[in-house]
């Protein structure tokens, strides 16, 4: 039924995925590698973050918020760390200039 | 505790402490071969005279579960494995591979020959389809690792196409298992003559032989082979053309008896490649320049042979054909193990394998000589020997049927392999003016006890032919 | 669902071509990667999550790894020989598709597999039906796998395959492997205990564990010496032990190979469990970093 | 239209594009990912004929099948990546 | 209402193959596998919350600890051999 949570979290999905797919028409349309990167980083963490806390929201148990919880953290962790890595790894002198 | 379950846990469990401690892994792999050798005749006897055995393993019955079918094929297969097994052993453990992997490991042979050991004897024992795909990935994977460990860029190449062509058919099974569960539900063996019975389950089947052709190496799927059984050592030779390549061609003579004999067109595929095999294996080793290349071509004609009476099977359980392909296997697995580790010995001796070169001055004929005659004797099927029993079966079982055309072509190959064997034997073993009077003989070694043991083996199975006869009557209950 | 169904479909399809006709090693790789995504997805709407954990485990950390590594070091696509065999081989192939879509789809096994396990499955010790299947009704499969993949990890010794030597990537790992490492080790142990009642079991578990030790060595953080190479390979090799073991000594309680004594038989199942986890993350690992390849000169 | 009918479409065409390859291609690495590509479509198609549309459940002992052939796969990849990377170096030599 | 938004992450998730398929690097190439990855958390954690299946949740969980794996596997071994 139309409850506040399940509205809520329709909600919350629904900009999530609308933030995934700006992620990934961005990453498609921007001109060079750095500025994906930067849709990558962004877009992406935001648009799971958003998803996860919709899904929490229509599951309502404590034992499904820990598993989104980490997917979200581990996630944004890995997508900065790689995204750093690949951009150091591309810019010449380490990044660092 | 059952034959059955050691035989297929002991070689393992002895690869995994050959793998573990190198320093130990020679006096392993020879107690673990005798120990096998031993249990598989134990296994052999008991079947021969209480008949077949069969056991769910786990106490869960088929078709859920996997059942381990213990009968007179499964056993004479077993000791045909071992007696090769042991022949190899002794020949490795007298003299050691080289190092040429250059990775220091001049014991690896023992933990992939001991692991293709439990692979082939679970592959034997085993009543299941998808069991025998899991069992046929370790054997590749092993038959593998053997041949890539002379370690030269030749065999590298010959090992990973040997891999991926293994792969491939091993996938291919997979793919007819996949499909006769989609047909029937289930892989035990017993489902074979429901597959037989509909459209798609005979597209199963056909799959299945598919994998097992690649595996076999049957014409026109032999590409990957001639290379990988010349490119290896001839101790992981003889195992892989005597005993690896046997193992595809058992569970093909397997599921025919089962009742994929019912399917005609199949049979007679496998019937048309396998004389494709015999000429066109005959026709390369008649051309062959190489020593190593025309036993190698060889095996390829006498896949064909064997394939030729597996499709020729009538599926009839009292019939002729199928036990003369089980002894044919059987003299073809001694015969070939003996004239590989012969091959290595002359080659050894001469310091090359170049056949125009095999008759030299100075160098007399040794005993690897004289085993590799006994060995083309067995396999060009001249009596007293296996070969000679395996062939008059299958002759004599088709001109009961009067098929005469099939005569005509097992005759024309008997005189093909006579004719490409003949180039080795009469250059080996001319005497003579040929011979220098101060010639040497070549020193005794282990490798010659081993191939002569087992050209005596496939010599005197021709004569105590009755004993597997008697074992095959044990087959299926 | 449908529309979702068609589209996985087609981007399925889409990925394999790639996978397989792009010049591009790297793209040719990553569209494999994003295959291994995407057919754990399929996996799930097939109602398979065991099987969709494994392919996640295997598809997300080690496949893409080792195939990524092997780009690296073969070098670029040589240009095709011939191209004159690729049309009639494209209908063929195709032809040989349609024919196994037409059969596949037109079979209907019958139930003969489900009505079975749901019996057996009160006296299997677990309720994992996936669990009871691999590690009871037809553990000798499973012994069986994890010899093949100690097989593998012999024949990789013999190559000598090139050692892995990880190259620093700065302290902006050292963040990632510290969260992920522990993360991935929680999440191995997890999913081996859930395993016997929900899906997940030893492979999947040490699959992830095995992932989350690859990121500690490409991060390079972890000890990569001889000496720890050669405790890998020990227990790499001991799972099959632990499981050649189980299976002698069930026969000789029971008298049957495999046969696991009643009312014991969620013990047998985690002990050979627990020890084919860590033996799978050692056999992975050892997989991708390889042994050291002796110089002849 | 059902959604097996779907993965049994996409199964067969994995398998029709990967034995297309394997023939056609000689590179090491592309048959390599070609043969993985074949397994995916047999786990694929033996999936889908293991799933029961009426109860939405798939039987288990296809599901160990393909597990199985998960880990078998794994093993004979990497020797297969193993050995390919060795005739390379070799080559070098 | 969650069906279709499934659809639509995974539609987002395809998006990414055409700048994986195009290019023009490397780095490219990998990154839209990660942000296919993340594509495919999303679209599981929404397939999990219709179906109610929390298997699901320990699927998405897995990608994404091991997601960075490939991604760090690229960058490690891209330097130079020796």
């Amino acid at each position: 039924m139309t409850t506040l949570p399940s509205v809520l979290g329709t909600g919350l999905i629904a900009a999530g995925v609308g933030f995934l797919a700006v992620a990934a028409i961005g990453f498609w349309r921007l001109p060079d590698l750095l500025s994906r990167l930067h849709v990558l980083t962004k877009a992406d963490t935001a648009g799971l973050s958003l998803v996860a806390l919709g899904a929490a929201c229509l599951t309502g148990t404590p034992a499904s918020i820990l598993p989104l919880g980490l997917c979200v953290l581990l996630t944004a962790i890995s997508g900065a760390t790689v995204g750093h890595l690949v951009a150091r790894s591309v810019t010449p002198r380490g990044g660092r200039s | 505790m059952n034959e059955t379950s050691l035989l297929v846990s002991l070689p393992l469990i002895a690869a995994l402490v050959a793998a573990a401690w190198p320093r130990a892994a020679t006096i392993t792999g020879v107690i673990a071969t005798l120990g096998n050798a031993g249990l598989a005749v134990v296994l052999a006897i008991r079947i021969g005279q209480g008949g077949a055995e069969a056991e769910a393993l786990g106490g869960w019955a088929a078709p859920l579960g996997i059942g381990f079918a213990a009968d007179g094929l499964a056993a004479l297969m077993l000791v045909m494995t071992a007696l090769v097994g042991l022949g190899v052993s002794v020949q490795v453990a007298g003299a050691p591979l080289p190092d040429a992997g250059r990775t220091g490991q001049r014991t690896a042979f023992w933990p992939l020959w001991l692991a293709t050991l439990g692979a082939m004897n679970a592959l034997f024992l085993s009543a299941d389809l998808f069991n025998l795909y899991v069992t046929f990935e370790i054997l590749g994977l092993a038959a593998v690792g053997l041949t890539a460990l002379s370690g030269t860029r030749t065999a590298l190449r010959a090992a990973f196409d040997y891999l991926s062509a293994g792969l491939a058919g091993s996938l291919l099974l997979l793919l007819g298992v996949a499909l006769a569960y989609a047909t029937a539900g289930r892989v035990d063996l017993a489902v074979v003559p429901e597959l037989a019975g509909s459209h798609e389950g005979r597209v199963a089947l056909g799959l299945i032989f598919a994998g097992l052709a690649v595996k076999a190496a049957l014409f026109p799927l032999h590409f990957w082979m001639p290379a990988a059984h010349s490119s290896a050592a001839p101790e992981a030779s003889a195992l892989l053309s005597a005993l690896v390549v046997k193992a595809a061609i058992y569970v093909a003579l397997r599921l025919s008896i089962e009742g994929g004999a019912a399917v005609e067109l199949l049979r007679l595929v496998l019937a048309v490649a396998g004389a494709g095999a015999m000429l066109w294996g005959a026709w390369h080793a008649l051309r062959a320049d190489r020593l190593k290349l025309l036993v190698a071509h060889s095996t390829v004609a006498q896949v064909g042979l064997i394939a030729l009476a597996i499709g020729l099977t009538t599926g009839a359980r009292d019939g002729t054909i199928w036990r003369a392909a089980a002894l044919l296997m059987l003299s073809h697995a001694l015969a070939k193990a003996a004239m590989f580790l012969a091959v290595g010995r002359i080659t050894e001796e001469l310091g090359h394998d170049r056949i125009s070169g095999l008759n030299r001055e100075e160098l007399r004929p040794g005993a690897a000589e004289f085993a590799f005659a006994i060995a083309a004797i067995s396999l060009i099927g001249l009596p007293p020997t296996a070969g000679f029993v395996g062939k008059w079966l299958l002759l004599d079982g088709l001109i009961d049927r009067g098929a005469w055309p099939w005569v005509a072509l097992v005759l024309l190959g008997t005189v093909l392999s006579a004719a490409y064997l003949a180039r080795v034997v009469s250059r080996c073993l001319r005497g003579g003016p040929h011979v220098a009077p101060g010639a040497r003989r070549p020193a005794w070694r282990a490798g010659d006890a081993a191939a002569l043991g087992l050209a005596t083996a496939a010599l005197a199975l021709g004569l105590a032919s009755a004993l597997p006869l008697t074992l095959l009557d044990a087959t299926l209950t | 669902m449908i529309a979702f169904d068609l589209a996985l479909a087609a981007g399925i399809l889409l990925c394999a071509v790639s996978a397989l006709t792009r010049r591009d090693r790297t793209a040719s790789v990553a569209a494999f990667m994003v295959l291994g995504l995407l057919v754990a997805l399929s996996w799930v709407r097939l109602a398979a999550p065991d099987v969709a954990l494994a392919e996640a485990a295997i598809g997300a950390g080690l496949t893409g790894a080792l195939f990524l590594r092997a780009a690296r070091r073969l070098g670029p696509l040589r240009p095709a020989a011939g191209r004159t065999l690729a049309v009639p081989a494209a209908l063929v192939a195709s032809g040989l598709g349609g024919g196994l879509a037409w059969v596949f789809a037109s079979a209907s096994p019958p139930a003969i597999y489900a009505p079975l396990v749901a019996a057996s499955l009160p006296e299997s010790g677990v309720s994992n039906p996936v669990t009871a299947v691999l590690l009871n009704f037809r553990a000798w499969d499973t012994l069986l796998e994890i010899a093949v993949l100690v097989v593998a990890l012999l024949v990789a010794n013999l190559l000598g395959s090139r050692r892995l030597v990880p190259v620093s990537l700065g302290e902006m790992t050292l963040p990632f492997a510290r969260i992920v490492a522990p993360i991935s080790i929680l999440l191995a142990g997890h999913l081996l205990w859930q395993g016997s009642s929900a899906p997940g079991g030893a492979f999947q578990a040490g699959a992830v564990l095995a992932g989350g030790l690859l990121a500690l060595v490409l991060a390079g953080l972890a000890p990569t010496g001889t000496l720890v190479v050669r405790g890998a390979l020990i227990a790499g090799l001991s799972g099959l032990a632990v499981f050649l073991i189980a299976a002698l000594g069930s026969e000789a309680l029971t008298g049957s190979l495999l046969g696991y004594p009643n009312r014991a038989e969620k013990v047998w199942i985690v002990a050979i469990e627990a020890a084919l986890t860590l033996s799978i993350a050692a056999t992975l690992c050892l997989l991708f970093t390889g042994f050291e390849k002796r110089k002849t000169s | 239209m059902t959604s097996d009918l779907v993965y049994h479409v996409a199964g067969a065409g994995l398998l029709a594009i990967a034995l297309w390859r394997l023939a056609t291609c000689r590179d090491t690495l592309r048959r390599i990912t070609a043969l993985n590509v074949l397994a995916i479509g047999i786990a694929m198609v033996l999936l889908a004929s293991g799933h029961d549309p009426a109860t939405g459940v798939t039987n288990p002992v296809p599901q160990a099948f393909v597990l199985t052939g998960i880990v078998v796969l794994v093993a004979v990849t990497a020797a297969l990546l193993a050995l390919a990377e060795r005739l390379e170096g070799s080559s070098d030599e | 209402m969650l069906d279709f938004l499934a659809f639509v992450a995974l539609l987002a998730t395809l998006a990414a193959l055409p700048r994986l398929v195009v290019g023009p690097s490397a780095a490219d190439r990998i990154i839209a596998a990660q942000l296919a990855g993340t594509g495919t958390v999303a679209t599981l954690i929404l397939l999990g919350a219709a179906t109610g299946t929390s298997a699901l949740h320990d699927v998405a969980l897995v990608f994404a600890a091991l997601a960075a794996v490939s991604g760090l596997a690229f960058v490690a071994l891209r330097s130079p051999r020796r």
